[in-house]
């Protein structure tokens, strides 16, 4: 076993560096720039049932230290994600990849998850209810433990493989939802998704945005999301997923410290394509440096 | 703007690189306006603190930037006598395609609008290349009076063209050939991973930084 | 009327610039600095009824671009803050103040905001339900739209100043909180106080802070203010105050897009203390770069 | 680090400055080294990302700082024989102090503490100064193997003395005379207004970047 060896609901993988849905695509065009197959695995693009162009743009603003975007959940739909972005992302990835799923209604949500896991390429279900960016879904079922729990349940009932369910961090109290949503069958919970924010235009005196709002990522949100980890792997038993504002080794180390088994890694590789890699090839000497011999055991 | 470097994997004019700023946590994608084997040169408004801390920088500095990004033009379709028409922070790209295109031998006209005669940059260096160089203003303080798209010559085999949206819009609407249409949006990575830029065409939804930013006028979507 | 004045519950300030609580102690340290009546007004320390020393430290960490504190509403008490603080404060500021109130039960913030409301310097009482760093108080009853309720009638029915109640990030609707508190007699809102977050120590694999959270502020949070700020403004009649990473002029004329009145400025006070009076200075030339006149009619 | 400019505000050893880096939220608290005229003189350990920025930065290059911050020692207590006690990163304060003491004509004796002969910096510097000069070790690498109080002399007339927390605890209860001890916290501001460095002492609640860093020893309330 490698030292950076980590088991993710069963399924071991070779390190904890996990690129994040919606930042990563379905691999191959950062398959150009270094052999992705050096990654844990990948979360790809968020998944609906139907295709979707997503928001108007602009959709991308600029924020200290952070990025606000407005995507919406852009995909050609579980159909042809299955039929034409899997095949290509084969090509270029020979292991397991998490399939993120998004849904505007809980039907949606089991139809997308239960079509992906039964792909082979799929070795996670990544339950995205936390989406802030498209309205009458996506983090609506993230923000109230109730309707958190109803769709995991109804995902879990249908799936063989393992479910992470992806939490939104614009809630007063984190664990109440991540309770619910391991009581109701979750095998992980990953967060923290984007935290809403907005910027506006001077010149035009308008939103920034086409969609007005957007989720902030970045390293500007990495405190908060070290607290939401912290709180939410003091509040379950199932395995947590870290992520948010991760730019570096050493703040792949601090989400260990709060209790990640794992991490995505999200807006860094859009500002540098290379950082996953980079960290993959960094951790064992910041691990070396402070004393932690395995990744795990940490 | 000089810099030096392994420029590689710039193929095509229109491609445009993607700087990083200390401070800034977004790249600044910048056009390409010429490429002398590891010489590349952009030209840039300042209009923001990213583009002030460009200008800021100093002989000998060093930036980390991403290069080749983007299709860029196809000089295939170019015919004998390529209309090329820039606007504003549109006109460095033109310079770079004019050069190739002047290379393969053909006769290129260069329509290249401005508001006023103030902002007016590469006027010559388009002639030292051998191209026709028409110059308009808005406001008549230079060349001609007016748009771009008063200043279209009769004969010409197809068109390039990059600029604000409304400049495109006109051109797209001016024009007898086809033609190649470059476009800005803003942009998350630059490299086609994060869906910021997409936008509709005929031919389905495109990211403006990976599958464009050229768009071939047959495609071209207005969306208002 | 200057082009700055702005209209704050019924009494003219010369400008919108407000330090926040907690980045401006009682002012007099600023005052060997510049002279602070060119402030609208500023928010004095968080006062509670006993003197507090606070948490341990340490109490302060650094994050990409902001910080964590988690003070945890050190103040010498009301009765010396109005014995010895106020003397000294009225020497250096001769305008209105905005006296900050805390507490750990609905009859502390009664008795701390009564004895603060019959000081003559006091012009607004500021009613601090978010303090993210006080267990058991603060917080709490900022995070439930019946417990800010039920503080700020049970404070606005015995006070006769204006009653501002500064709100929390930390909550999943902003809306329903502010629409709460307007409901029970607020006179103003003003938000959004710090974000809870944390950082570890890699050295000694332990938080950083002693109080192991802390709240996030600075230019990281200046999104999800204007979020939230421009949230809050579509959902309530009453003025609404917005901070949170405000640094420039700039951030200043963003806040008012969002459906600011005035602004409090925290943290960037710590950073650089004349940022306040550099603020005053280069608002009416970036009023005048974007074509606005009068703040009040921008 | 030597930088020059209007150090005005310096009035005591002991205080600090608060330097902006930029990229880098919170400012960085050094203590002064050396002062004449404007010329102020920096000795940091590279212990971060931020005294890595420090030293990367290249003569002629400016930096913006807050000076004169903190109390300071108090001199007039020194008596005839001062007692100065440095360790590690404690050590720069301690050459400013020195210089005035000496210039004051006092016999000031100089303990310094390293854990390693690599460590040591400042030995010869004190020396020119006139001051009498012991060095300590705790691997023994060079001088005096232990730590700084296994070299505290028979006689002196007052301690002043800045390091690490466990070494000034030390200190506290080896000396027999009064003195002044300087502390470090985690800091916000630097000047007072945020609290964040607060400490209990026997005379109340005292914030290290302002009423600090400097305590006296009868006022030190250890917490553990």
């Amino acid at each position: 076993m490698g030292r950076l060896t980590t088991n993710l609901c069963g399924i071991e993988i070779d390190n904890p560096i996990i690129p994040a849905s919606g930042t990563f695509g379905y691999g191959y065009e950062f398959a150009e720039l270094y052999d992705i197959n050096c990654l844990g695995t990948f979360s790809f693009k968020g998944t609906t049932k139907e295709p979707r162009f997503g928001n108007e743009t602009p959709r991308i603003a600029e924020t200290p230290s952070g990025m606000l975007n407005s995507v919406g959940l852009q995909n050609p739909g579980v159909e042809k994600v299955i039929s034409e972005e899997l095949p290509k992302l084969k090509k270029v990835f020979h292991k397991k990849v998490m399939a993120n799923v998004s849904g505007f209604s809980e039907e949606e949500y089991v139809y997308t998850a239960l079509k992906l896991d039964q792909e082979e390429a799929v070795g996670w279900i990544e339950l995205n209810i936390s989406c802030p960016n498209v309205h009458g879904g996506g983090m609506s079922f993230g923000t109230k433990a109730e309707d958190a729990a109803k769709v995991t349940a109804a995902v879990k009932k249908e799936i063989k493989k393992p479910l992470i369910v992806k939490l939104s961090p614009n809630v007063t109290d984190i664990t109440e939802i991540a309770k619910a949503c391991e009581g109701a069958g979750a095998d992980a919970i990953s967060l923290i998704n984007t935290l809403m924010g907005m910027r506006f235009d001077l010149k035009t005196k308008k939103p920034i945005l086409a969609n007005v709002t957007g989720g902030l990522s970045g390293p500007a949100v990495f405190p908060v999301a070290l607290r939401m980890v912290y709180q939410t792997a003091n509040a379950v038993q199932i395995p947590v997923i870290g992520m948010g504002g991760i730019s570096s080794a050493e703040d792949v180390l601090e989400m260990r410290l709060a209790g990640a088994c794992a991490v995505e890694i999200g807006a860094a590789n859009l500002t540098n394509p290379f950082i996953c890699r980079d960290i993959i090839e960094e951790l064992p000497i910041v691990m070396d440096k402070y004393g932690v011999e395995q990744w795990q055991k940490m | 703007m000089v810099l030096e470097g392994d420029c590689s994997q710039i193929t095509s004019p229109g491609q445009f690189v993607n700087i990083h700023l200390p401070g800034f946590y977004l790249r600044r994608p910048i056009s390409v306006c010429d490429l002398e084997g590891d010489q590349l040169t952009l030209i840039y408004k300042t209009v923001g603190k990213g583009t002030a801390y460009m200008a800021e920088r100093k002989t000998g500095e060093t930036l980390l930037l991403l290069t080749g990004l983007g299709n860029g033009y196809d000089l295939s379709c170019a015919g004998s006598k390529p209309l090329l028409v820039g606007g504003g922070a549109g006109v460095p790209p033109m310079y770079f395609l004019a050069k190739r295109l002047c290379a393969e031998g053909k006769t290129v006209h260069v329509i290249m609008g401005f508001n006023r005669q103030d902002e007016i940059f590469f006027e010559e260096e388009f002639k030292k290349l051998g191209c026709r160089v028409t110059v308009t203003t808005v406001d008549g303080s230079y060349g001609k009076k007016g748009f771009v798209t008063d200043a279209l010559p009769e004969n010409y085999s197809y068109v390039y063209t990059c600029g604000p949206e409304p400049m495109l819009k006109a051109v797209y609407k001016a024009v007898q050939t086809e033609g190649q249409f470059s476009f800005e949006e803003r942009m998350g990575c630059g490299f086609g991973a994060c869906m910021g830029c997409s936008c509709r065409t005929l031919t389905g939804y495109k990211r403006i930084c990976k599958d464009g930013p050229v768009l071939r006028k047959e495609e071209i979507l207005w969306e208002d």
